[in-house]
């Protein structure tokens, strides 16, 4: 039966990816962009989703673990010219190790600590870019994943080539978190979750099964880490900002945080605020104060309003109101 | 001038914990509501005090209606809760404790005068006015709650499981104390207890609750007497 | 020796406004157990504030009580019609822990949008009221200033006024037994709600207090995006944890040990590494004493 | 039926995805992107707002003054210069997210003086004009690299680079401040490199050498390099940041009672907002500063003049100065490439003109411009002077003694350059 599943999921996200490849060669480059940058917020959504949902635990500072994905990719790359496949699997890797260790620390903290600690390690964490010259300071590094190849031709667009390579990232880690969370694993962060007492009493070492969830998390943010400085072309202390970490975790709020399969509703979000805003600020002509300031705004309240009124997320909220008509049906 | 209850309904949740519960305590009276756990006396007990919502039903204090009040306007009107398992602020001095009982009280010499009347009656409170309370032991503790709640000068006290945890030395003496203040102060007295034999010992008169309904009631005397109360909760 | 004596002089002013950070989140902790991550937001906006009353009355000693008052308001306004309304909703399911911390974050980032769209995201400037030009020893120039001084003596006089309040009047009775227990300083007779609201308020005053002096006591300018805004940002919290977020004496300890820690970590090992530092010591404290310097048996671990 | 609503979600998801990508349709090429019949539009990224702003937001202003003086005078070959300015905070990702935005959105014709070397770096590599033919016109950074023909084949320099500017430096300290202790107070990044290379090659050792990271400086982080320089005993300090930087050195050095003798870079060197950053104008006087443009102050030059006016007709309440000025230059000589490249120009007739006439363009500077085939270097001088007690940077002695090198190992000299007189009304003619 199990197998049957996954097998059924391998399916649909194969149909996925092929609508996809259709898609990016119909529609000007500025949306295949952005289709690239959707695809690396899913990834990063996808990690917070799995460690705030699937086993209760809050990090402010997935910024500080995408960073160091995409440090050690392009330290990889610069350095000792690894070839750029290899450089996302070390990306996953030592974001792995960093997830390994913060995981080790929560493990042992709660609620507000955990947050605090892992705000301060977002703050902290890009500014020690500027202690080691090889992480380049303030400027970063480049991290160049080279021209697509000649033999999808001359008219084969670079951001073409980087959404091509994000979609299959993207594609790939969610078939494999589904699978994780359908496993034994997935069952026992959520029992974790829901009571740590309970899980324990039935033999579930809670404390094990949390820093379980942080490594994997973290390598999942590693690779959105990666992916994501190679659409900007650099990484820099300035690419992981706290507001990216509060963006990321919107993004998750936004898709419901107890399911995965919210989560392109909260990466189209993120790529559409600014879109959205934009129009907005020119509708009614505001200054530059206001344009620059819109987006974050957005953000902002959506959040809010999220957590005040779905704080499941619409996916959990349309599932739940479904529920209970099928409970009244049945009465 | 008495406590009126009538079909008073409390849910918690799904779950029916008091069920169409009446009954009615005169001024001036000590009750006793006994049953065992789980019968809903402490639920009970907190809705009288705004803790908790009521379903159905009515409640009402000397004319006051007690159901849709919050537990910091109900104190106003006379009615002093002593929640289960010694209610008082471990982190806060015995003497903060008691003035804690009177800070809504508008006139500071009549709260001073409370607290040299509490603390003759329990003078071992005065002796320890400022340590903390959570170097108090089980039974000073219990009487540090009381005396908070008398600090508000109350008409009635609802008094939760005062005897938890206690020695049998101490609960008697605990059971003395309330039946005196009854008495002495012309308090009217709603006492919450599992220790059903000590608490009907004191009281005038006894209701026995039953899976959230009350199963019999009726004064002390007869409920000691009545066969099938002694049989489920007298022990003998 | 001269440049030991200023960086301790400098960590230790520092250190006094990170103090006022961490009593603001102390006392919100206290009176609605939320770590309000939204506190730097709001001493920012309170700064803004006083910015407003310096540009128009010009004079810091009406500025500094207008930027309190605006900030007890905002903090009375987001506790009355957002923090009520949030603890309700989320009092149940899979993320009513998290809930509170998100949104306060989502709040930091409303202020930080609103105060950036209005005053533009450059710098506020404001003059202390008296000089910040450094006391001579000799040939030396110490790195303590009359406003320095001033500071600190403001602060020393705010946590005794804030002592006294808790410990000897009857409104500290009040919201210490609401932090304590609530059910109990109900069941006495206390408006719990109305408590909330003004450790909130007071939380508010304390932070635009923070704010103001963050600002005159760096180069006299202060905006969203400064390092000055960011330290608030991680210090009020850090500090607060240090000293075991339910007690003022601790906030105080924790903020001046951090002032110290930064100040000697710009000095003496690298600029670049002043923002791990306080995390590096978070850690440190979280795992060695996890109840805080000062702190009670509350348990923070699982 | 869980998995049955997963089937379904996935499938909405795709369509919603499909759709949404879908909206727009590739648009039919134009003659030339960004070249219309009546219009002709430019994109410009740098900050506008945040803490490295002061004094740099002014200059889409001054360009769009000067465009629309261009414009309210026929344009070039009837088109109007249009210019779209977008806000990047000095934040690399942001400046490749708005480029992207102007290229692929609001598709301009070329980029016109994109603002800071870190920018710059990472638009180039991920953005990559180079590679797309599309004209990166009179970049706002000193940083050497981007005359690197082969590496940014559309890219031309305006201003003289880090590394002229401190070999012209150095040229003044040994003649001025011979045998001091000196200190320096740079960026730590490209923009610093290149400025420690400059040093370097001109033989100068510094006492003490404080670094800062970019978006560190702040009264907090000042304290510490004003300690570090006093406790070196550096004499003369040469601040060689970005304008927030210079301020905070400057106003924190004040409060320490540490007076040296300042030396400012051209980057952080406008007075106008060091004082709006709140330094005393007191403070300013008499430290040196560098400039290739006249003065501002110096309304008798002709260029100066014109410029004050327009950009004050413009913007009646702003304070016409140094940023204003080299901005509204650009706007200058970008009309006159838009003019040299043709009747119907096009991106790359655009850089051709530059190419082979960008070195006879008329411009303010007094230095001369060094554009050819083989070259993308514009100005390569710098005149020294001193700050007035206003804060009002002149030259000494009244005259601008300008000097001129290379990047390169090639000597420091005084230059000959006479600047030739305007084209008519300021306009290319």
């Amino acid at each position: 039966m199990h197998r049957l599943k996954s097998s059924n999921n391998l399916i649909y996200f194969f149909v996925f990816g092929f609508i996809l490849f259709l898609a990016s060669n119909r529609v000007d480059e500025l949306r295949v962009y952005q289709g690239a940058s959707i695809a690396v917020f899913v990834i990063a959504i996808a990690s917070i989703i799995l460690l705030t949902g699937y086993s209760g635990q809050v990090s402010l500072g997935h910024g500080a673990l995408l960073a160091i994905g995409a440090y050690s990719a392009a330290v990889a790359r610069n350095e000792f010219n690894v070839p750029v496949v290899v450089c996302f699997f070390i990306a996953v890797l030592s974001s792995a190790l960093g997830g390994v260790l913060l995981g080790a620390a929560a493990a042992r903290l709660t609620g507000p600590y955990l947050a605090g600690v892992t705000l301060a390690l977002a703050i902290g964490l890009p500014s020690l870019a500027n202690q080691f010259p090889i992480l380049g300071g303030e400027q970063g590094l480049i991290f160049d994943v080279g021209f697509p190849p000649l033999s999808l031709g001359e008219e084969f667009t670079q951001y073409k080539w980087f959404f091509w390579i994000s979609s299959l990232a993207a594609l790939i880690s969610m078939w494999l978190l589904s699978n994780i969370l359908g496993s034994r694993y997935g069952r026992n962060w959520r029992a974790g979750r829901s009571n740590e007492v309970a899980a324990q009493l039935a033999g579930i070492n809670t404390g094990r099964s949390k820093i379980l969830a942080f490594t994997i998390s973290a390598g999942v943010a590693g690779l959105a880490g990666a992916l994501l400085s190679m659409t900007i072309g650099t990484v820099s202390p300035s690419a992981f900002p706290l507001a990216l970490s509060f963006s990321l975790l919107t993004g998750a709020v936004l898709s419901g945080v107890t399911t995965l399969s919210g989560v392109m509703i909260g990466a189209v979000t993120l790529v559409a605020i600014p879109e959205i805003a934009d129009v907005i600020a020119n509708r009614i002509g505001a200054s530059e104060r206001i344009t620059t300031n819109l987006p974050g705004l957005m953000v902002s309240t959506l959040l809010i309003i999220t957590v005040l009124f779905v704080p499941h997320g619409p996916v959990e909220q349309h599932r739940s109101r479904k529920a209970k008509k099928l409970v009244q049906k049945k009465n | 001038m008495s406590l009126e209850v009538s079909q008073l309904t409390i849910h918690h949740g799904a779950i029916c914990a008091v069920n169409d519960v009446s009954f009615t305590v005169k001024q001036g009276e000590l009750v006793a509501v006994i049953g065992s756990n789980g019968a809903g006396k402490t639920t009970l007990l907190r809705t009288l005090s705004g803790l908790n919502k009521a379903t159905r039903g009515s409640a009402t204090w000397k004319g006051h209606n007690l159901l849709h009040s919050k537990p910091e306007l109900i104190v106003r009107h006379g009615v002093s809760h002593v929640s289960e398992g010694k209610a008082v602020i471990p982190e806060l001095t015995v003497n903060e404790n008691l003035e804690l009982g009177a800070i809504w009280r508008k006139n500071k010499k009549e709260s001073v005068a409370s607290k040299s009347e509490i603390t003759s009656i329990f003078p071992r409170l005065g002796e320890r006015l400022n340590q903390r309370a959570d170097t108090l032991s089980g039974g000073e503790r219990q009487m540090l709650a009381i005396g908070r709640a008398l600090m508000s000068k109350p008409e009635i006290l609802l008094l939760d499981e005062p005897s938890l945890g206690l020695a049998p030395l101490v609960v008697e003496q605990i059971f003395q104390t309330i039946r005196d203040l009854t008495t002495s102060m012309g308090l009217t007295v709603v006492l919450v207890e599992q220790n059903a034999m000590g608490a009907l010992k004191i009281a005038d008169s006894g209701v026995v609750l039953n899976l959230g309904k009350v199963a019999v009631s009726g004064s002390a005397t007869s409920l000691i007497a009545d066969p099938q109360v002694r049989a489920a909760y007298l022990g003998y | 020796m001269i440049q030991f004596i200023n960086t301790l002089l400098i960590g230790i002013t520092a250190g006094s406004i990170y103090s006022l950070m961490a009593i603001a989140i102390v006392l919100v902790w206290r009176s609605t157990r939320v770590i309000n991550f939204a506190q730097a937001g709001m001493a920012l906006l309170s700064t803004y504030f006083g910015y407003e009353a310096m540009v128009h009355l010009n004079s810091f000693w009406i500025a500094l009580p207008v930027a309190m008052a605006g900030g007890a308001a905002v903090a009375a306004f987001i506790e009355l019609v957002f923090m009520r309304f949030l603890l309700k909703r989320s009092a149940h399911g899979a993320i009513s822990g998290v809930a509170p911390i998100i949104a306060t974050l989502g709040l930091l980032g409303v202020i930080r949008a609103l105060t950036s769209s209005i005053w533009g995201g450059q710098d506020v400037r404001i003059v202390g009221p008296v000089s910040n030009v450094g006391y001579s020893i000799g040939a030396n120039t110490l790195a303590f200033s009359p406003l320095k001084l001033l500071i600190l003596v403001t602060v020393i006089v705010l946590v005794l006024l804030l002592s006294l309040l808790f410990q000897k009047s009857s409104i500290g009775l009040s919201l210490r037994a609401s932090a304590f227990s609530p059910e109990i300083a109900r069941l006495s007779g206390i408006r719990v709600d109305a408590v909330r609201t003004l450790g909130w308020s007071l939380a508010g005053a304390s932070g635009a207090v923070a704010g103001m002096f963050q600002t005159v006591n760096g180069n006299g300018s202060f905006s969203p995006d400064s390092i000055e805004f960011s330290l608030l940002l991680v210090s009020g919290f850090i500090a607060a944890v240090i000293g075991g977020l339910d007690s003022l004496i601790g906030a105080v300890i924790g903020g001046l040990v951090l002032g110290l820690v930064i100040s000697f970590v710009l000095m003496y090992i690298s600029s670049s590494l002043f923002f791990i530092a306080p995390f590096v010591i978070l850690l440190i404290v979280l795992f060695l004493r996890p109840q805080g310097i000062i702190g009670a048996k509350a348990a923070r671990r699982a | 039926m869980k998995a049955m609503n997963r089937r379904k979600l996935i499938t909405v998801s795709a369509v919603l995805a499909v759709a949404s990508l879908a909206v727009t349709a590739v648009p039919a090429q134009a003659a030339e992107v960004g070249v219309s019949s009546t219009e002709i539009k430019l994109g410009m990224t740098l900050p506008m707002t945040g803490s490295a702003s002061p004094g740099y937001n002014k200059i889409p202003a001054a360009v769009k003054a000067y465009f629309d003086y261009v414009n309210a005078n026929g344009g070039i070959n009837g088109r109007k210069l249009t210019l779209i300015a977008k806000d990047d905070e000095y934040v690399p990702t942001k400046a490749v997210a708005k480029t992207n935005e102007l290229i692929l959105k609001d598709k301009v014709m070329a980029l016109l003086a994109p603002l800071g070397t870190a920018n710059n770096k990472a638009v180039a590599s991920v953005v990559n004009p180079g590679r797309r033919g599309i004209p990166v016109l009179f970049v706002n950074t000193g940083f050497s690299g981007f005359a690197d023909k082969k590496k940014y084949p559309t890219t031309f320099s305006v201003l003289p680079s880090y590394i002229m500017e401190a070999k012209i430096m150095s040229e003044y300290i040994k003649d001025n401040f011979d045998g001091k202790k000196l200190g320096l107070i740079y960026q730590d990044d490209d923009f610093g490199d290149d400025a420690l290379a400059g040093f370097k090659q001109a033989g100068v050792n510094f006492a003490v050498k404080v670094p800062y990271a970019s978006g560190s400086q702040s009264g907090t982080t000042a304290a510490g390099w004003i300690q570090k320089l006093q406790a070196g005993g550096a004499e003369v300090v040469i601040l060689f940041g970005v304008s927030s930087a210079t301020a905070a050195a400057l106003g924190t050095a004040a409060v320490m009672k540490y007076a040296p003798q300042w030396i400012l870079g051209s980057v952080g060197g406008d007075a106008t907002t060091i004082k709006a950053a709140g330094v005393p104008a007191g403070v300013l006087y008499n430290a040196v500063g560098a400039s290739f443009a006249p003065a501002t102050t110096d309304t008798n030059d002709e260029y100066v003049k014109l410029f004050q006016d327009i950009y004050l007709k413009a913007n009646p309440t702003q304070t016409f100065d140094n940023n204003v000025m080299i901005g509204m230059n650009s706007a200058f000589l970008t009309a006159q490439a838009i003019q040299a490249a043709g009747k119907n120009p096009t991106r790359k007739s655009l850089i051709a003109a530059i190419e082979k006439s960008g070195s006879t363009f008329a411009s303010a500077a007094l230095v001369p411009l060094n554009y050819s085939t083989t070259s993308h270097i514009g100005y390569n001088g710098y005149w020294f002077g001193k700050y007035s007690p206003t804060g009002d940077l002149k030259p000494a002695g009244g005259v601008y003694t300008v000097y001129t090198t290379d990047s390169g190992t090639g000597a420091v000299v005084k230059s000959t350059y006479k600047r030739p007189a305007m084209p008519a009304k300021g306009l290319p003619n």
